[in-house]
C-alpha cells in the first residue's frame, strides 16, 4: 500500500500535464472541462477534431497494446494519463465507446480482419462509435433481447428491431448491436454481436430529451439494417460472451479519472458556498466535508479495484461490485448540494460558468443511478456476488 | 377535538380533484408552462370565478365563504398534485392572506372583495429564509414624500409578476421597526418586471423593479396598508400560513410521485415480473407512502390548529413553529419522493417525456421558498432551546 | 378537523388532572415516569397497588362499556385520558395487557362465563395477564405456531410448547396462549385460543436478558399446562380470528397517549443538550427541532387515526399502517439523539434521573421497530395493504 | 502508488486474524469485560511479547519493526472485528504513536523500547472534541517548581487507566502556546484512578485525577518529555492517526456486524424462506457491505498516506483531514452497521445473548472518543471553505 510515485512516474505525469497545457489551448480552449455526462452535446465537431489532436500526440488508446496501435501503458500509468487529462480540463471524449468498449472487445474477441479494419480508425479518431445493448422492454434486464436478426444468403446480416438510451448515436459513424440470431431462444442464448454502419436507409435516430433539457440519449430503429458478412464478433448466437466482457470493461478502467473531474466540479460548488453565502450554514458545511471525504474514498476505492489482488491479476472483485453504487449515488448527492448551495439562484436557467455546470450535474446525475446497472441492480449484485446471499426468485419463463 | 373532514370540506376537496383532474392534465401544465403569463387563463377563470376557489378563505362580510385554513389546504393538496398553473397560490395563498392578517380596515374592505369574486390577480415577493417578510422587505425602501410614499428597490421572485394587477410590497421606513406594507398597480410609472426563465417552469416567477414608484395617499390603487395595530402579529401569522400552503402542495407534488410509481412500477415488467413485486421497491413504496401520510397529518394539524388556535402574539408564534416545521419537512418529502419516482421509473424517469421530472424540478425550486430546511429547523431549534 | 375541545371536555382534562394530582402522591409519587417500555421491572408491586388505586378512581378501561364495568368513554375523551394521564407522569400500566388487549378480546369474543370470571378482576386490578403469541421459531411469520394442544377426556385442555417474547410473565397470573389443537394443521388454520394460570407445575418462565441488562422479556416453557375446559376463547381451531381481532386492538387505541410520554423524554433531552452544550451544535439543534416536528406529526397522526372516517367509524385505514412504523423509528431516532446529546457521559452507566431514563431509551428503543411487527413487516404491510403492491411470493409449504 | 498489501502485509493480518479468532471468542470478550483490568493478561503478553505486535510501529533503531500506519490498521482492523480486550490501542495506538511524534529522542529512547518489548503499558486521556490534545491538556496545569513540575488537574477518560504502568500528562504551562507533554508513573503520589463502569465494557475507562503531582527533572520514571521542536506538528499529526487507530478498528467492528448478519440471515427462515433471500434484507446487507468496503478504501488510503506523506506542518495538516474524515465516516459507518445488525437479528437482536449489542455499544462509546462526526467535519469544512 504506498500512494508515493516513482520518479519516472513523476516525469510521466508532467509529461502528460505539459502537453495538454500546451495543446488544450487555442481553438480548443473552449473545450476546457465540457462534454462531460450531461453535456455530451457540447461542440462535437471541435470535440471530434479534438480526438485527432489527441491522436497525433499519441493520447487515444493509452492502456491498448502497441501492437494494437496503443501505447501499452500500465495500470498506474493510464491511472496517471486520466487523472492529469482531467486535472487539465480534458473534454469529455467523443472516441470514448471506441476506446474504452468495442476496441477492447475486439482486441479480445475480434477476427484479425476485424482488428484491422476498425482498430486504427478508433486510434486515430477518424471513426466514431454508439453501443446499441438496451431496449425499450429490456431495462435491467439486458438479456431479454427482443431486435432480430438473421443472414442473407449473401452472407450479410439484416437487423430489425429497436435499441435505445444510445449516446450520441447521430455524431457516430458505428453501431454495435446485440441482437437475436435464434428464433423463440431466450435470455442469453441465441444472441449475436454485430457492427453496423449508422449511415443507411435501414436506421433512423431519433433523440431522447432528457429532463435536463438535453438529447444525448437516443432511440435507434432498425428496419432491415444491414451489417456485412464479416462484421459479427464472435461466433453466431455467442454474442452475449462479447456483450458481457465488455461490460466487465465499462465497469472496469474506462470510468478512470473521473475524479478529476468530480473534485473539479466540488471544487465549483465550494466556490459557489463562497458566493452565495450559503457556505456560512453549518449543515451545508458539514455536506461539503462529506462530500469532500467522499471523494477521497472515491480515489482509494478505484486504486483498490485497479491494484493487483494478492493472487495476482486484477482485483476487480468485491471492490469492483461496490464502484459504480458508489459514484454514482455520491455525484448524485453532490448535484443535490450543488443546487441547495447556489440557493434560489439554482432555479432560473443560466449561462453563468459559474453556475450552468452545477446545474447539468444536478438534473444528468439522476440518470447515474439508473444507466449502465441500475442502483437496485447493482445492490441485487453486491448482495448475491458480493456476500453470498440467496439468487431473486425468477418465476418460470 | 374531531379531524375528521367535514361534509362540506370532503365536498370542496372532490370538487378540486375532479376539476383538476380534468383540466390540469399533462399536457395542459406542459402547455401553460410555455404561456407568457405561465397559466390558461380560461381555467383561471373557472376556478376564481365559477368555482368560488378565491372566496373560500375571505371573511363572509367581505364576500367571502368564511372559511379557512383547513380549507385552502385541502384545494392546495390537490392544485399541488396536478400541479396546477394558475395565480392562485400568489392571489391567495400569499396576497389575501397577507391582505386579511396585517391590512387596515379599509384596505381589506377594497381588496379582499375583488379577490374573493375572481377579479382582482395580486401578488407579492416570496422570500427565500426563515423570516416573516422581513427578508423581503430589507431590499425595498419606502421614503415618505408631501402627499404620501416613493419606493425605491427590488423584489427578487414574484410569482406571477408579469400577470398580476396589483403587487403587495414590504418595505422598510426609516425611524420604523416593523416594516410596511404597500399595494401598488403593477402598471405604474416605475415598475419594472422581468420575467425569470426558471427550470421549474410551472410557477412562472419575476424579479420586480421599483424606481420611485408612488404610493399617493387617497389615491385608487397604489397605497400604504398596513395596519400598525395588527402587523407585527399579521405578519408572523401570514408568514406560518403561507408556509402552510406551500407544504400542503408539496403534500400534493409528493402523492402523484408516489401514484405515478405504484402505476408504472405495476405495469412494467423485469425478470418476468412486474417490478412493483420486487420487495425493495415495496419497501421504497412504502416508506414513501409512510412520510406522505406523516406530512398530511402535519399539514392537517396545523391546519386545524390555525382554525382553532388563538391569534395573539403567542397563537401565532406556536403556528409559526409548527407551520416552519411543517413546510420543511413537506421541501425534504417532495424531493424525496421525486427523487424516488424518478430512480424507480428506470430509464424514462430522466426524459422530458414522463411527468415525475415536473415535480422534481418544483421540488428544487420549492426546496428555497420561504425558507430551506435547515433553515426552519434552525429557528424552530431557537424556540426550543433558548 | 377541529383540535379545540368542548367546555365539556375541557372539564374533564381537568378532572383527570386533578385526579391524577391528588393521587399520583405520596408513596405512588416514586412511581412518576417509571414503569414504561424498557423500565417494567420498575416496582412492580408498587404498581400493583397504583393499579388499584386507579381501579378505586374508576380511571382502569376508561374505554370498555359500562356494561363490561369500564366507563365507556368515547375515544376524544380516551385521548383526553390517556394523555392527561402521561402528562402527569402516570407509570406503566401493568395491567395493560388485560386492559387493552385479552379484555377487549373476551369482550368481543368471549363466553358470558368467561367475561363473568376475567372483566371484574381486570377491572379492580386484582389480576393481570401475560401474552403467549410468538414461539422462537416463528418471529414475523405469526401464524407458523408449534405450541400444541390438546383435550384430554375431562374436557380440559393441556399445552406443549414454548413461547418467547412475553412481557411481565413473572409478574402476571394468567396467560393467553394460541396453540395448535389439530395435528397436521398449517399457517392460521386449526389454532385454538386458552387461557391458562401461570402458577401451575406445567409451567417455567425464564427471563430473557436484553442488550440494556433489563429482563421485562421471558421465555415461557409448558410442558402439559392445564387450561381448564371453558377457557378455550372461541371454537376449537378458530383461535386465529381472536388472534387477529386482538392484534387489532393492539395497534389501535392502547398505545394512545404514549405521545405524552415521549414528550416528558423530549423534554429531558433537551436539558440535557442546555446541560451538556451539545444544544450549542447546529446538527444537534436542527435534530432536535426535527424531533419535535415528528412529534407534532405523531399526534396528528393518532388523531387522524382515531377520527372518524368519511363513511363512518373508525379510520384505521391507511393512516393505521404507518402509525407503528413512524412512532417506533422516531423513538429509536429519539434514543440514538439522547446518547449523542449527552455526549460521553452516556456510556458511564448512571442512575441520575436526567441520566438514566435516556440511556434506557437508546437501548431499548431498539426493540420497538421489533416486536410487535418488526419495520421489515410493516413496510410489507404498507405496501400491500396501503398501496395494493403485488404480495410476497410464499414458496409452496 | 501501488494499492495492494505486501507479502508482509498480509502475513500480519493473517496472523492477527488467527490469534484473534482464537483467543477472543464472544465468551472470552465477556469474561475479560468482566475483569478488573479489562482484559486477559495472558493475551496481552501473547500478542505483546510473543507476536511482537507492540513492536511494529517502533522505529528500527529503538527495537522495533520500523513498519508504521498500513500495518498498525489491519491489526487494528482485525482487533475491532474480534473486539480484542488488551491494552494495545492504548499503548500502542495512542502513547507510542504519541511519544514517536512529539517527544524528545532521550524520551523516545527510554520510552519506545520498553513498549515495544512488551514490557511496558503507558496510556493517555482520550478527548472528545476534534482538537489535537489541547482539550485533554485544557483541564490540566502544570506549574514549575524548583526541580521539575507539579501536575494538577484531572483526565476524564483514560482507557485502561487502572492496568497501565504510565501515563501521558497534556498540560497547559502558564507563558507556552503549546501544550506540555509529560509522563507520569501511575502510582505516583497524587495521582487518583476512578475507574468508570460503562456500558461499552469491552474497553475500561477511568477518571485519573492529579492532585500535585510531581515530574522532577532527572527523575526515573516522570518527566516532561515534548520536544519543542516537534510538538507543534507532532501532535497534529499523532491526532491524526490516533483518530485513523480508531477508525480501523470501526471498520473491524461494521464488517463483523454485516458477517454476523449474513450468517444468521443465512440460517433464520421466515414465511419458509431465509430471511437472506427477501430482497429487502439483501438491499440492506448490500448497503452496508458498499459503506464498509468505501470505509476501508478510505482507512487504508489514509494509511498509506500517513506512510508515504511529508510529515511537515503540511503534511501533518492534511493527514489530519483526512483522518478526521474517515474517524467521522467510520463511526457513522459502524453504527448503522450495529443498528442494522440489530434490525435484521430480530427478536434476538436486542438481546445479551446475542453479540451485535457488543459492537452496537461500543459503537455509541467511539462516536464521542476523539471528536463526533459533527465536530469533525466542521474542522474539515474550515479547511475547505476558509
Amino acid at each position: 500500500m504506498r500512494l508515493d510515485e516513482t520518479p519516472e512516474d513523476q516525469a510521466f505525469r508532467a509529461e502528460v500535464a505539459q502537453w495538454m497545457q500546451e495543446h488544450l489551448n487555442g481553438r480548443f480552449a473552449a473545450l476546457k472541462h465540457r462534454g462531460g455526462p450531461g453535456d455530451e452535446e457540447a461542440d462535437p465537431a471541435l470535440r471530434k477534431d479534438w480526438e485527432r489532436e489527441l491522436a497525433a500526440g499519441g493520447w487515444t488508446c493509452v492502456g491498448w497494446p502497441q501492437s494494437c496501435g496503443g501505447r501499452g501503458l500500465s495500470i498506474e500509468r493510464q491511472v496517471i494519463f486520466h487523472e492529469e487529462y482531467a486535472r487539465a480540463g480534458g473534454p469529455g471524449r467523443m472516441g470514448h465507446i471506441g476506446e474504452g468498449l468495442i476496441g477492447p472487445a475486439l482486441i479480445e474477441f475480434g477476427s484479425p480482419a476485424q482488428k484491422q479494419r476498425f482498430l486504427p480508425r478508433i486510434v486515430d479518431g477518424t471513426e466514431f462509435w454508439a453501443q446499441g445493448y438496451s431496449e425499450p422492454g429490456a431495462g435491467s434486464d439486458l438479456a431479454n433481447v427482443q431486435t432480430r436478426c438473421w443472414q442473407e444468403p449473401d452472407g450479410s446480416w439484416r437487423v430489425q428491431g429497436q435499441k435505445i438510451w444510445t449516446s450520441l448515436a447521430h455524431e457516430s459513424d458505428w453501431i454495435f448491436v446485440i441482437a437475436r440470431s435464434e428464433p423463440g431462444s431466450k435470455g442469453s442464448k441465441g444472441l449475436s454481436f454485430l457492427l453496423l454502419k449508422l449511415d443507411q436507409p435501414g436506421i433512423e435516430i431519433r433523440p431522447i430529451r432528457q429532463l435536463g433539457g438535453g438529447s444525448e440519449f437516443n432511440e435507434v430503429f432498425f428496419d432491415g439494417a444491414v451489417a456485412e458478412a464479416d462484421h459479427i464478433v464472435g461466433a453466431p448466437g455467442e454474442g452475449w460472451k462479447v456483450a458481457m466482457g465488455l461490460l466487465q470493461i465499462e465497469r472496469g478502467v474506462s470510468t478512470l479519472g473521473q475524479q478529476m473531474h468530480f473534485a473539479y466540479e466540488l471544487d465549483l460548488v465550494i466556490q459557489a458556498a463562497r458566493r452565495s453565502g450559503r457556505g456560512d450554514d453549518p449543515a451545508i458545511r458539514a455536506r461539503i466535508a462529506e462530500a469532500w471525504g467522499g471523494l477521497q474514498v472515491m480515489r482509494y476505492n478505484a486504486l483498490r479495484m485497479l491494484s493487483p489482488s494478492e493472487g495476482g491479476g486484477l482485483q476487480l472483485g468485491r471492490e469492483a461490485l461496490i464502484y459504480k453504487y458508489y459514484w454514482s449515488n455520491w455525484h448524485r448527492d453532490l448535484g443535490k448540494l450543488a443546487m441547495d448551495v447556489l440557493g434560489p439562484d439554482a432555479d432560473v436557467i443560466s449561462d453563468d460558468p459559474a453556475i450552468r455546470p452545477l446545474q447539468q450535474l444536478f438534473f444528468f446525475s439522476r440518470a447515474d443511478t439508473i444507466y449502465a446497472g441500475t442502483n437496485e441492480i447493482q445492490l441485487n449484485i453486491i448482495a448475491e456476488r458480493g456476500l453470498g446471499m440467496p439468487r431473486e426468485p425468477r418465476p418460470a419463463a | 377535538m374531531n379531524f375528521a373532514l367535514t361534509e362540506d370540506q370532503v365536498l370542496i376537496r372532490d370538487a378540486a380533484e375532479s376539476f383538476l383532474a380534468d383540466v390540469s392534465t399533462s399536457e395542459a401544465v406542459r402547455a401553460a408552462a410555455g404561456h407568457p403569463y405561465g397559466y390558461d387563463v380560461e381555467v383561471w377563470q373557472r376556478l376564481s370565478a365559477e368555482l368560488g376557489w378565491c372566496s373560500i378563505a375571505v371573511p363572509e362580510a367581505l364576500g367571502g365563504m368564511g372559511l379557512g385554513a383547513p380549507e385552502l389546504v385541502l384545494i392546495q393538496e390537490q392544485a399541488g398534485r396536478h400541479l396546477l398553473c394558475a395565480p392562485f397560490f400568489s392571489t391567495v395563498c400569499l396576497a389575501a392572506n397577507l391582505i386579511d392578517a396585517c391590512a387596515t380596515a379599509a384596505a381589506r374592505e377594497r381588496l379582499l372583495p375583488a379577490i374573493a369574486g375572481g377579479e382582482l390577480r395580486v401578488t407579492v415577493g416570496l422570500g427565500s429564509s426563515a423570516e416573516d417578510w422581513t427578508d423581503v422587505a430589507a431590499a425595498v425602501r419606502a421614503h415618505r414624500t408631501a402627499d404620501g410614499w416613493v419606493l425605491d428597490g427590488c423584489i427578487e421572485r414574484v410569482p406571477d409578476g408579469v400577470s398580476a394587477d396589483r403587487l403587495l410590497v414590504w418595505a422598510q421606513v426609516d425611524g420604523e421597526s416593523e416594516p410596511a406594507l404597500f399595494v401598488v398597480n403593477l402598471d405604474a410609472p416605475g415598475i419594472e418586471v422581468a420575467a425569470l426563465q426558471t427550470w421549474d417552469a410551472t410557477r412562472h416567477l419575476s424579479r420586480i423593479a421599483l424606481r420611485g414608484v408612488s404610493a399617493v395617499v387617497g389615491a385608487d390603487a397604489s397605497m400604504r396598508i398596513d395596519d400598525p395595530q395588527r402587523v407585527a402579529t399579521g405578519r408572523v401569522r401570514s408568514a406560518a400560513l403561507a408556509r402552510l400552503y406551500l407544504a400542503a402542495e408539496l403534500l400534493g407534488h409528493a402523492q402523484q410521485c408516489l401514484d405515478l410509481t405504484v402505476a408504472y412500477t405495476a405495469e412494467r415488467k423485469q425478470f418476468g415480473r412486474p417490478v412493483g413485486g420486487f420487495q425493495a421497491v415495496k419497501h421504497r413504496c412504502a416508506e414513501m407512502m409512510v412520510r406522505i401520510e406523516s406530512l398530511r397529518s402535519g399539514v392537517y394539524g396545523a391546519s386545524a390548529r390555525a382554525a382553532s388556535g388563538a391569534d395573539g402574539a403567542q397563537g401565532s408564534a406556536e403556528l409559526a413553529r409548527e407551520c416552519a416545521m411543517i413546510k420543511a419537512l413537506a421541501a425534504q418529502t417532495a424531493f424525496y419522493c421525486a427523487q424516488e419516482a424518478i430512480q424507480l421509473h428506470g430509464g424514462v424517469g430522466f426524459t422530458w417525456e414522463y411527468d415525475p421530472q415536473l415535480y422534481f424540478k418544483r421540488a428544487q425550486a420549492a426546496h428555497h421558498w420561504l425558507g430551506t430546511p435547515e433553515m426552519l429547523r434552525a429557528r424552530v431549534a431557537d424556540a426550543l432551546l433558548n
